[in-house]
């Protein structure tokens, strides 16, 4: 397949972001931080999203969805990184749409594809519980009963998690914490009785949670997917999460890098413009380089979940990780370069490297993914 | 028992009589310690009980001369005072500018009166200093400054705004750079003055940081009229005296790069982390990062230890000393991801006491502004390559 | 069967009868391969019946133009050929700085006598090319040349020096950069001149590398005359043509970034240096930095085709292919390091079947090269700074 | 212990560059290399080492030293580094010496150490196998007999073993390749029957072989150290080892820093100094920092070997391991600052990164260091 924007995608690309930049540039997110917005995002944002059918994007048709993949869902997030957009693009569409349409039966697609296609309810993964990204480390148990199962335990980073409808539950239903098998998803109601759930704020003003399972009783017609083999289709789930991720940090660099630019065109020190500086000029070009190299990369790997490509997992990883290495490189060098200002919160510059350390982290940060190429590079 | 023995004796006793139960643990951040002042307002009282006890020997710039009002300890005693202090886990008794930056350089470069006037203040922490140098068109090009005092006889009339001026908003005095003579080359013409931020004319506003909080302001200066007694060193020969400090600034700074005591990086990674059956890491990527940080963290320590050890032999030419603030910038910025990645999720909460109020990414996001302030990365990188190596420009 | 099905299998068939048994293994470095030319001196036979066989049918050049002796084959045709080859592991039947660089060259700003004269000599391996650009004091700074070429009426006289120029000493020919005046710009007055090595007053002085080898030499010029017909272009323009060819050359150099086929790294290092018990390189400084290296060296391929797939599909400035050059040699020194780092004592012999005369290290020595020949390092970031990024001078 | 050279130690230190440069500079190692000598040293430059006593600056007085410890043979072996000076003193001084001193019975440190103080015999130490140093993974076996042991293995890397009147050789006699336990040390005669010696021509033009013992009959006064628990001398002869190694990388560094900044500063292009380029000006300060940096680490840890400091094992990995960094660093600059003419075999910066790498490598390179600093840190 040719590495290339076909026409269509590249309107799409133009579209999202001039939409998003007069929609909800980097000024809104700093709004809806100031006014400690209860949301975290402007639902009536999120209702014109969903008329433009982004929620159903790599939603099969039949749901409800426009089924046009996730190298289209990838633009979208790449321009909702260049503004920082809060939506939940990420839990919803991205994670939970995957998960569902991947491993749901058709009784659970009917149910909530095309409800999140529309943009009408919000679903999230609740996965991680320790401080990092381990998915075969889950801890909290889901015991069968004669009602179903019978949930404990708890999670956080749960994006969206406080204004979320539904939740997937990763448990273990048998096994240890550190075995591959044992791992079941479930669908949980956010309302269901012993489901606590409280918000975080984070340092990138984005939605958080903390979800607390305490003897949360669900159906038998919860579990999603196979039981005891969820780690499967939980694996293909987060391979998809994390390329939406790496194509959010690309179009997030690309645009603190580019402000970078700008700024060394303007700004003078000792009489001159701080960009006629061969050190800055040498530094600026490193990052470009590696810049289109994260471009070609992302598009690979998109390209590679939508042909259903055996590499995937292993383009996924080296996505998440290229992108963390030159996120954390090119929004550290932005604050550099831009000097006192790029310190103050009046200016944007911040909200870049705050979103972008969230981001690089969030379902397995560089170390977790150069660790899992090598290893999936059989070394 | 030799003198020095019996001054640790002594010493010790009197620590353990004046130093208050809460002042033997440390300061959690800048904004806890106590920094005096007409307007302190210790969080707690035992703040200023200390401080007054240490300034009431001089202990709070403990080798500076007696006659100034300081301790006039030797370098072993001020070893011994130290150690004692460390000890019983004392904190700093006072955080000062006027100690750490305008004091050496009035010891220096003040007549008499300006020594008497305003050392002993700084000492029993009555008067809080702030800086006046970076301006908003002359940040890491600091000669280029343009604030003017102007000549009126009895007084100059200053005018003009500085930037980054630590705590201004807070301080009662500050010491700045102005233009007082626009003929020559721009290093030229820059005077040296001291006033009262109480005078009229002066203005401040904080500037909020990406972490959050202020310790920064704008300073404007609309006509303030100050005493030419207030000018330090000659008229025009300020660049000298601003040199000197910000060398001295630099050192300070460089600090940053010595990590604290207590656990290592690496232990802590491999508490949170975990370790495979031989005692490794189990994260490969990040155990290499750790490694390599540690032996840097050593290896700079080390090199502080060599300069003022050759210092004291009257070896080395200094030329080390040229990388303190440059490397150890770095290093705490290396320190502070690295902190992010170790500590996942949990550096990563903003408020709330679950995550300290955010303690971790906000001193993540403070230590980016390391290789800002205080000279940028670039002009030091610059220094070294000129006056070290000798590259030509 | 489509036509292109077809030529795929006369082609398929072609290559089974005409290529040699020994030509379908790889040539063991650029001096193991056929370079044809007046002296050409075979090691093995079967290279010069390979390179004919191929010329035969305009394949040593496949996609030049019929009428100068190419194979006039389309990209399609152009594909299946070297897919058809690799089939069956057969070399190139010929390396020629004619084919990779004069060629395109003459096809763009010769005129019709040159292309004439020189192509068809070139398809047949029956002249040796060389490049005569750089000059001892004009190494990054191209342009600032200083070899003349007096105008002599029907001839130019030439004198001056050359240096790094490939296998002079083994050429035939070169195409040279010249001063024909010296009034304006430095840009200005370099002329494109094509002549013969066995001119009188040609003399060449091999260089021996940090590597061993002597790919280049030092070349003199001692009043050569050269006649008019032989000025490639304009008097005066030879600039835009060797900006040409540089760009051209780029894009070749940067070919050394993408690994070749065969076991990867890791997996090498893998069975070097042995994994633990969960299957990772036992070695975990290693194991990041190769896996770092894997992980850019994927991603600079994907750019590679990335940029050939949007230039073929009419988009993209073609701003990432300047980074080619700067990241394929930088990829290509990281691959020769980490390959010393995994091969260990292997790779520190220097001569003796046991080191295979010291591959390895040679290898190793001559990477440092990719990023000082064809333009340095340096110069590659000045480009992308100002072309592409508009950073002012 | 203040951190600086007392007057006695600049002193040696400025006599030892004064010599060296006088009499072995770089084109002593090249004429070496051209007329492919036999011994690979200069046996009159040995016999002038010997009058100043350099062989044994580390052995006891009453062992025919002078017992200046390993400050002294650091600063010796940091000018050899500047002049890349071929001699025993690696091999001999350096490590022989130290592992007769640490582990010999009185009768072999009589044998020994007053002959190696002299100058009068080289040995060398016989340890690694493979392609690395893995010194737990030795598979050379000595089997105990009546007479004594009985040697079997093969070995590389024996620095001037084609020269040696002895070799220590690394063996097991106990155990399985990668145990600890097992490990015992054998002074083993080079005329011995069994012994093979080859001679290999490194890139560094400087001296190693290949030995071979095929059923090597030893005394059993020939074992060094006691049997089977041979692992905790050989470490500290290898603590030694690479600290010396370290001190030679550091004025191997050093000289070509320094000779690509004399060239920054002569060199022109585009009608200016290349030395006033801001790109080159910045990567030189940080080489010069990172310089700093080594000298002090390398200086700690001599002192630290000593005065018998418990951190021993941890600073010498850590001086390795940072002084195989930057003279890596420092090496691939100064090829790429000096331009086309450091390409060329005529110019000497090329000895400077061939040597760099073979003492990298040499008893453990950077990767093999930064494991142990690691471990050693508890993690």
């Amino acid at each position: 397949m040719a590495l290339v924007l076909n026409e269509e995608q590249q309107m799409l690309k133009d579209s999202a972001a001039g939409f998003l930049a007069e929609k909800a540039p980097v000024s809104a997110l700093r709004a809806l931080r100031d006014s400690e917005d209860a949301t975290g995002y402007s639902a009536d944002l999120w209702r014109e999203m969903a008329e433009m059918g982004w929620p159903g994007i790599a939603v099969p048709e039949e749901f409800g969805g426009i089924d046009y993949g996730y190298v289209g869902l990838g633009l979208i997030l790449e321009q909702a990184g260049r503004t920082l957009t809060a939506s939940p693009l990420q839990s919803t569409v991205l994670v939970a749409a995957t998960a569902i349409s991947h491993m749901g039966s058709q009784a659970q697609k009917e149910q909530w594809l095309p409800a999140i296609a529309a943009g009408e309810k919000v679903v999230s993964l609740a996965l991680q519980e320790g401080a990092h990204h381990a998915p075969e480390q889950t801890a909290a148990t889901a015991a069968a009963n004669d009602q179903g199962f019978v949930l404990n335990g708890e999670k956080v980073l749960v994006l969206d998690g406080h204004v979320a409808d539904c939740l997937i539950v990763v448990a273990r239903t048998a096994g240890e914490p550190g075995d591959e098998h044992g791992i079941s998803l479930f669908l949980v109601d956010s309302n269901a009785s012993g489901v606590s759930v409280a918000r975080r704020s984070m340092v990138d003003s984005r939605n958080a949670a903390a979800v607390s399972l305490k003897d949360v009783q669900v159906g038998a017609d919860a579990l999603l997917g196979d039981l005891n083999e969820g780690s499967g289709g939980l694996s293909y789930t987060l391979d998809i999460a994390n390329l939406g991720l790496a194509a959010e940090l690309l179009g997030l660099s690309q645009e603190a890098f580019e402000r970078t630019m700008e700024y060394l065109k303007e700004r003078k020190q000792f009489g001159v413009v701080i960009g006629s500086f061969q050190g800055l000029k040498h530094r600026a070009a490193e990052m470009f380089a590696e810049l289109e190299l994260c471009r070609s990369l992302v598009l690979k790997a998109l390209q590679s979940a939508d042909t259903g490509d055996e590499n995937l997992p292993a383009l996924a990883s080296a996505a998440k990780a290229k992108l963390s290495q030159v996120a954390q490189r090119v929004t550290n060098e932005a604050v550099q370069m831009h000097g006192g200002i790029g310190m103050t919160d009046e200016f944007d510059i911040g909200f870049f490297i705050k979103r972008a350390r969230v981001a690089q982290h969030t379902f397995g940060d560089y170390n977790y993914h150069l660790d899992r190429y090598a290893r999936l590079s059989g070394f | 028992m030799s003198e020095i023995e019996q001054f640790r004796e002594e010493t010790r006793e009197w620590l353990e009589a004046n130093c208050p139960a809460s002042m033997r643990t440390p300061a959690r951040g800048e904004e806890d310690a106590y920094w005096g002042g007409r307007n302190a307002n210790p969080a707690n009282p035992d703040q200023k009980v200390w401080c007054d006890a240490m300034a009431s020997r001089g202990w709070t710039a403990p080798h500076w001369p007696k006659e100034f009002g300081g301790g006039g300890l030797d370098k072993e005693q001020l070893k011994v005072l130290r150690q004692e202090m460390a000890r019983i886990g004392a904190r700093s008794p006072l955080e000062s500018f006027g100690i750490s930056m305008l004091g050496p350089a009035l010891l220096k470069f003040g007549n008499e009166e300006q020594k008497q006037e305003h050392l002993p203040k700084i000492v029993r922490g009555e008067i809080r200093w702030c800086q006046g140098y970076s301006e908003p068109n002359a940040g890491s090009d600091l000669a280029s400054l343009q604030t003017r005092a102007e000549d009126k006889g009895d007084h100059y009339l200053v005018n003009g705004q500085k930037i980054w001026t630590s705590y201004a908003d807070k301080a009662d005095w500050i010491f700045c750079l102005v233009r007082t003579d626009n003929s020559g080359t721009k290093h030229e013409g820059i005077s040296f003055l001291l006033f009262d931020m109480a005078s009229e004319g002066v203005t401040t506003r904080p500037i909020k940081l990406i972490s959050g909080s202020s310790p920064f302001c704008e300073t404007f200066f609309d006509n303030v009229e100050v005493p030419k007694a207030n000018l330090m060193g000659e008229e025009g020969k300020g660049w000298t005296i601003a040199k000197y400090l910000l060398t001295h600034e630099r050192e300070m700074i460089s600090g940053f790069g010595v990590s604290g005591s207590g656990r290592s990086l690496g232990q802590t990674a491999a508490e949170i982390v975990g370790t495979d059956a031989t005692g490794r890491l189990r994260d490969s990527a990040l155990r290499h990062d750790v490694a390599q940080f540690q032996l840097d963290s050593l290896a700079f320590g080390a090199t502080m230890q060599r300069v003022g050890d050759e210092a004291k032999a009257g070896q080395g030419l200094g030329a080390a000393s040229s990388i303190f603030k440059y490397y150890g910038c770095e290093l705490n910025k290396r320190r502070h991801e690295l902190n992010l990645a170790v500590q996942g999720e949990a550096a990563l909460g903003w408020d709330g006491e679950l995550y300290n109020n955010g303690a971790m990414p906000r001193a993540w996001l403070r230590s980016k502004g390391n290789s800002i302030e205080g000279g940028t990365l670039e002009v030091q990188l610059n220094i070294i390559a000129k006056r070290v190596l000798g590259l030509p420009d």
